[in-house]
């Protein structure tokens, strides 16, 4: 899906936890996440403390979107 | 060096102690799911997930030797096992069941088994597995 | 090391007074085949019967296949280790019964297949339609244990392989076969141009007929080791009739194990061939990498240039087959493949259970799923039950007239993994 | 002799004799006449079959009206009861190639009729057909007319017949990806000391089982100003509106589903997951923690990004074949084209 989204020209960013897969399904823009349950959460600090690891997860996808690169590139 | 067998043979139910046994009412593709939700969950994959012959893959029980502690997710055995699964799914879309010959499959899975926790122990290691074989197909995302 | 194959063609087998072979017609004395046989107190019944090329005869389920043959010089009587006093082979002169074949035949599980047609359409899928067979059925007694029954039958086909192959020791030879190797040092020396090759053959090493022996030592017990091709081709590893009938390597096969055959072919001319590697196929992953990173380690240390790699069996050993192919590929040898594919019937799927992108060099020994239509036969020598085991895998394959449709799977070395038969697969 | 087998033809604009590029938006006819390259190609049958009739469609008109173009086509070749139906062949044409492509395709996919085509072995229209149709591999112009035809008509007979094709590069056909079982003149063993004698001689050698390829596609280029993108959310995590409305299968998925929201602040309390593949508990607890609209629309709020594009695309990710995953990538690549969407997220269980 990564690959033939981003064939249209248009960036997208894995975030994924297994950062492997995301290689080899052809992501050049990769985001490390928590677990394959919950990816951008953590449920053992819910509250004010997993929004942050949320907003500090997708904020560094967003940058990602927005920094030039040449090949696959884990943005962690 | 502990482990635990992750099974649905009820030859290997009788055979072994209920603390050492995950046992699946289930099928072999049962055998693998639960394998891969432990090896999600940080659980070592000991035992490779697929057999070694075509023969086996078509057994209808299968048992395979898991870690017994949580650690850190292992991707590679992640991989490993899911992809195990796809090629579990394709080998045997074409085949029936041989309810006939139920018995012998349990006996040979058994042995199996027991050859396998015998170079479990041989191994005499509590390192944990890395596996780095090849680069798996996947098709997630 | 210096071994003759002293090849005694054979033309035709037949049940006679006598063991011998008399111009080319091996002659069996059937009552002393089966009295040796039924020394061993565990077996209960042997029946010994014959499938000559062409005769529309099938036999099922086929356990192992043995060369019949007869040491006349040297040590080593038997198979060392296993039916003999354990001694080195690789050196001396040995008669073969070339073109026949001991068959063994049983079950020692329910479900295990094993076809070998004598003609038509099945005959073309294994090598082992072209040798005068000698089928020896081996009934054990009741209430042995699963690894007794099976060690049971393989010691009664090596047996039975020994007292035919004594049929020969008299026999003229039509062909001899010298097979002769200094040691590295020298032949490094001999040939200091030609590039260094070593085989590395895997063997099935999983436990109850999933296992190879070595001089009788089970190879789950084993590191990957070093041996010279004389040994191999002189009897000192054999199959554990293993239920991989497709790519299983037999004991046979062992013994006329064609990558080596082919690789001393070469030797001297355009490669120094090195030796053999046998590595172990493990369940466990930890013993995986112990017995890739050795195998790695002594194709290194010996100074190979290439390697070729053959595989037993399918699925978890791919694993094996490629991470050696990694290991030696950035160590910087060239490596080629041998192997099989299951790429569903279509040939659609994904050909291996795993992959690397340094396997740039594969021989492919034909897709196992590859389903070939069987003729009814005259003749079946084994069990009708086994038939229906094999006809039995999914809906529809057995049809009216009696033929049966199988995958390649369930011939005997219809897609052997050491590339002794024809098979291949193109893309289509 | 029986009776010839019956060809029904089709081309586009331009090889229907109707024009060039500005003809190429023209609605589909059907005439039953021999029109460009169908009256060659029926000559090189030699009796064995004929051409009944040709389909003309504008290659355009295909491509941007495929619905109502290939209503008329299928109703056309479902009249006219042809034995075999021939497309093309296109060459390199890219939008041509398409049409003649997911014409053969559909065609014998639901009518079992047999159909044949032709491309230079790089026309993108390629993927759409060549693992169910047999395409005949040309050169990548029209100047190639005269060896595609001959080559076609030759395998179009066998096809006619029921008769078996030979090997791809024997035939002239691109291969279609299955891999059969077939003798060597060589054993096995041979083959490999073959093929290391020419690795080690740097020889030139082919591997009999090539690796599956990752095919690469490259990075697209990065959005300048964040804080005027637009940026969409998609998910392979299974996560849908409470109910499921649009039935997506807990694994492998036949389709993907598309939810509005734009008036939304979170996922949370509305949606959850029919992901097969992991515990459920912590995505149904919070689905934002499979996708993150949460955090989206804060970070919209904020500036830091233009806009959450107003719509939000999910499937399931376990056991989706890649065949799957390849169509709904495209499909909702091309929505989010469409919609000029600068940037994406995918988030993967």
């Amino acid at each position: 899906m990564v690959k033939e989204i981003e064939r249209y020209g248009i960036p997208i960013v894995h975030m994924s936890t297994i950062t492997t897969i995301s290689q080899a399904v052809g992501a050049n823009r990769i985001v490390p996440t928590i677990a394959i349950p919950h990816p951008v959460g953590n449920p053992s600090i819910a509250g004010p403390g997993e929004e942050a690891l949320r907003r500090d997860l997708v904020e560094r996808a967003v940058k990602s979107l927005g920094t030039p690169v040449e090949d696959i590139t884990i943005f962690d | 060096m502990s482990y635990r067998i992750v099974t649905n043979n009820p030859s290997v139910r009788e055979n072994f102690q209920d603390s050492k046994l995950i046992f699946i009412d289930g099928s072999y593709e049962d055998v693998l799911i639960k394998v891969r939700d432990l090896v999600h969950s940080g659980v070592e994959l000991i035992d490779s997930p697929l057999g070694a012959s075509i023969r086996m893959l078509l057994s209808p029980y299968r048992s395979i030797l898991v870690g017994t502690e949580r650690q850190a997710m292992n991707m590679d055995q992640i991989l490993l096992i899911e992809q195990s699964i796809l090629n579990y799914r394709t080998l045997t879309q074409r085949r029936k069941s041989e309810p006939q010959h139920a018995n012998d499959y349990a006996v040979v899975d058994k042995e199996l088994l027991k050859a396998s926790i015998q170079a479990y122990e041989d191994m005499n290691c509590q390192t944990h597995s890395k596996f780095t074989g090849g680069e798996f197909l996947e098709t997630r995302a | 090391m210096k071994l003759e194959l002293r090849k005694i063609q054979i033309k035709d087998v037949v049940f006679g007074e006598k063991m011998e072979v008399n111009g080319g017609v091996l002659s069996i004395n059937k009552d002393q085949l089966v009295a040796k046989l039924m020394e061993d107190h565990r077996v209960k019944e042997i029946k010994v019967d014959l499938a000559k090329p062409g005769e529309k005869t099938r036999i099922i389920p086929v356990k192992d296949c043995i060369e019949p043959r007869v040491k006349i010089e040297g040590e080593g009587k038997g198979f060392p280790g296993v039916t003999g006093k354990m001694v080195p082979l690789g050196d001396g002169k040995v008669n073969v019964l070339d073109g026949a074949a001991v068959v063994t035949i049983g079950d020692i599980v329910g479900f295990q297949e094993g076809v070998v047609d004598m003609w038509g359409e099945g005959a073309k899928w294994t090598p082992f339609s072209k040798t005068f067979n000698i089928v020896v059925d081996i009934i054990p007694v009741e209430g042995l244990e699963p690894h007794v029954h099976e060690e049971t039958v393989r010691l009664a086909g090596l047996k039975a392989a020994e007292v035919i192959g004594e049929a020969g020791r008299y026999a003229e030879p039509t062909k001899v076969e010298v097979f002769e190797m200094g040691n590295h040092a020298e032949e490094s020396a001999k040939y200091p141009h030609l590039p260094k090759v070593l085989y590395v053959e895997m063997l099935i090493s999983q436990g109850l007929l999933h296992d190879g022996y070595i001089y009788g030592v089970n190879s789950q017990k084993i590191l990957p080791t070093l041996i010279h091709p004389n040994e191999e081709l002189d009897g000192a590893v054999i199959s554990g009739n293993c239920v991989a009938a497709c790519d299983k390597i037999t004991t046979y096969q062992h013994q006329n194990n064609s990558a080596i055959l082919d690789l001393y072919a070469e030797h001297g001319k355009t490669i120094n061939f090195l030796g053999v590697i046998l590595t172990p196929e493990l369940t466990t992953l930890e013993g995986k990498f112990r017995t890739c990173d050795y195998t790695a380690k002594l194709c290194t240390m010996m100074g190979a240039d290439g390697v070729i790699v053959s595989e037993e069996g399918y699925g978890n050993p791919d694993s094996d087959l490629l991470m050696i192919c990694k290991r030696l590929e950035k160590n910087g040898i060239k490596t080629v493949l041998i192997t099989d594919e299951c790429s569903g019937w279509d040939g659609m799927s994904q050909p291996l259970a795993d992959t690397t992108k340094e396997a740039v060099a594969v021989v492919s020994a034909g897709n196992v799923s590859h389903v070939v239509t069987l003729e009814p036969a005259d003749k079946v020598i084994g069990s009708a039950k086994a038939i229906s085991t094999l006809a039995g895998g999914w809906d529809g394959s057995l049809s009216e007239d009696g033929s049966i449709k199988c995958e390649l799977n369930a011939v005997i070395g219809a897609t052997s993994e050491i590339g002794y038969h024809n098979c291949t697969v193109k893309l289509y | 002799m029986s009776n010839p087998f019956k060809v029904l033809y089709y081309v586009n604009q331009f090889f229907g004799q109707v024009g060039g590029e500005e003809k190429a938006g023209i609605e589909p006819f059907y005439k039953e006449e021999k029109i460009g390259p169908a009256a060659g190609f029926e000559a090189l049958l030699e009796g064995e079959g004929t051409v009944i009739g040709t389909l003309v469609c504008g290659d355009n008109y295909f491509n941007e009206h495929n619905k109502e173009a290939f209503a008329f086509i299928m109703d056309t070749i479902k009249a006219a009861k042809p034995d075999l139906v021939v497309t093309g062949p296109a060459f390199n044409a890219g939008r041509y190639g398409m049409a003649c492509g997911e014409i053969a395709a559909k065609v014998t996919e639901e009518l079992g009729i047999p159909t044949l085509t032709g491309m230079y072995a790089e026309n993108p229209g390629l993927d759409t057909c060549v693992s169910k149709v047999i395409v005949v591999s040309t050169p990548d112009s029209a100047a190639g007319m005269r060896t595609a035809l001959p080559t076609m008509a030759k395998i179009a007979r066998k096809l006619a017949k029921g008769e078996e094709l030979g090997a791809p590069e024997e035939e002239g056909y691109i291969p279609q990806g299955r891999r059969l079982t077939v003798f060597s003149d060589k054993r096995g063993s041979k083959r490999a000391v073959e093929m290391l004698l020419a690795r080690l001689n740097n020889q030139a050698f082919e591997t009999e089982l090539p690796m599956p390829q990752f095919d690469r596609v490259d990075p697209a280029l990065a959005i300048k100003d964040l804080s005027k993108a637009t940026i969409a959310l998609v998910t392979s995590g299974g996560i849908v509106p409470f109910g499921n409305p649009d039935r997506i299968q807990s694994a492998s998925a036949q389709k993907w589903g598309k939810y509005d929201i734009s008036a939304a602040a979170a996922l949370k309390g509305g949606y959850f997951t029919i992901h097969g593949g992991y515990d459920p508990v912590y995505a149904n607890e919070t689905p934002d923690r499979v996708a993150p609209l949460d955090v989206m629309k804060t970070l919209e709020k904020e500036g830091v990004i233009g806009k959450v594009y107003d719509y939000f695309y999910t499937t399931t990710g376990t056991g989706t074949s890649v065949g799957n995953a390849l169509t709904f990538g495209k499909e909702i690549g091309a929505e989010l084209k469409a919609a000029g969407v600068d940037g994406v997220i995918l988030t993967s269980t």
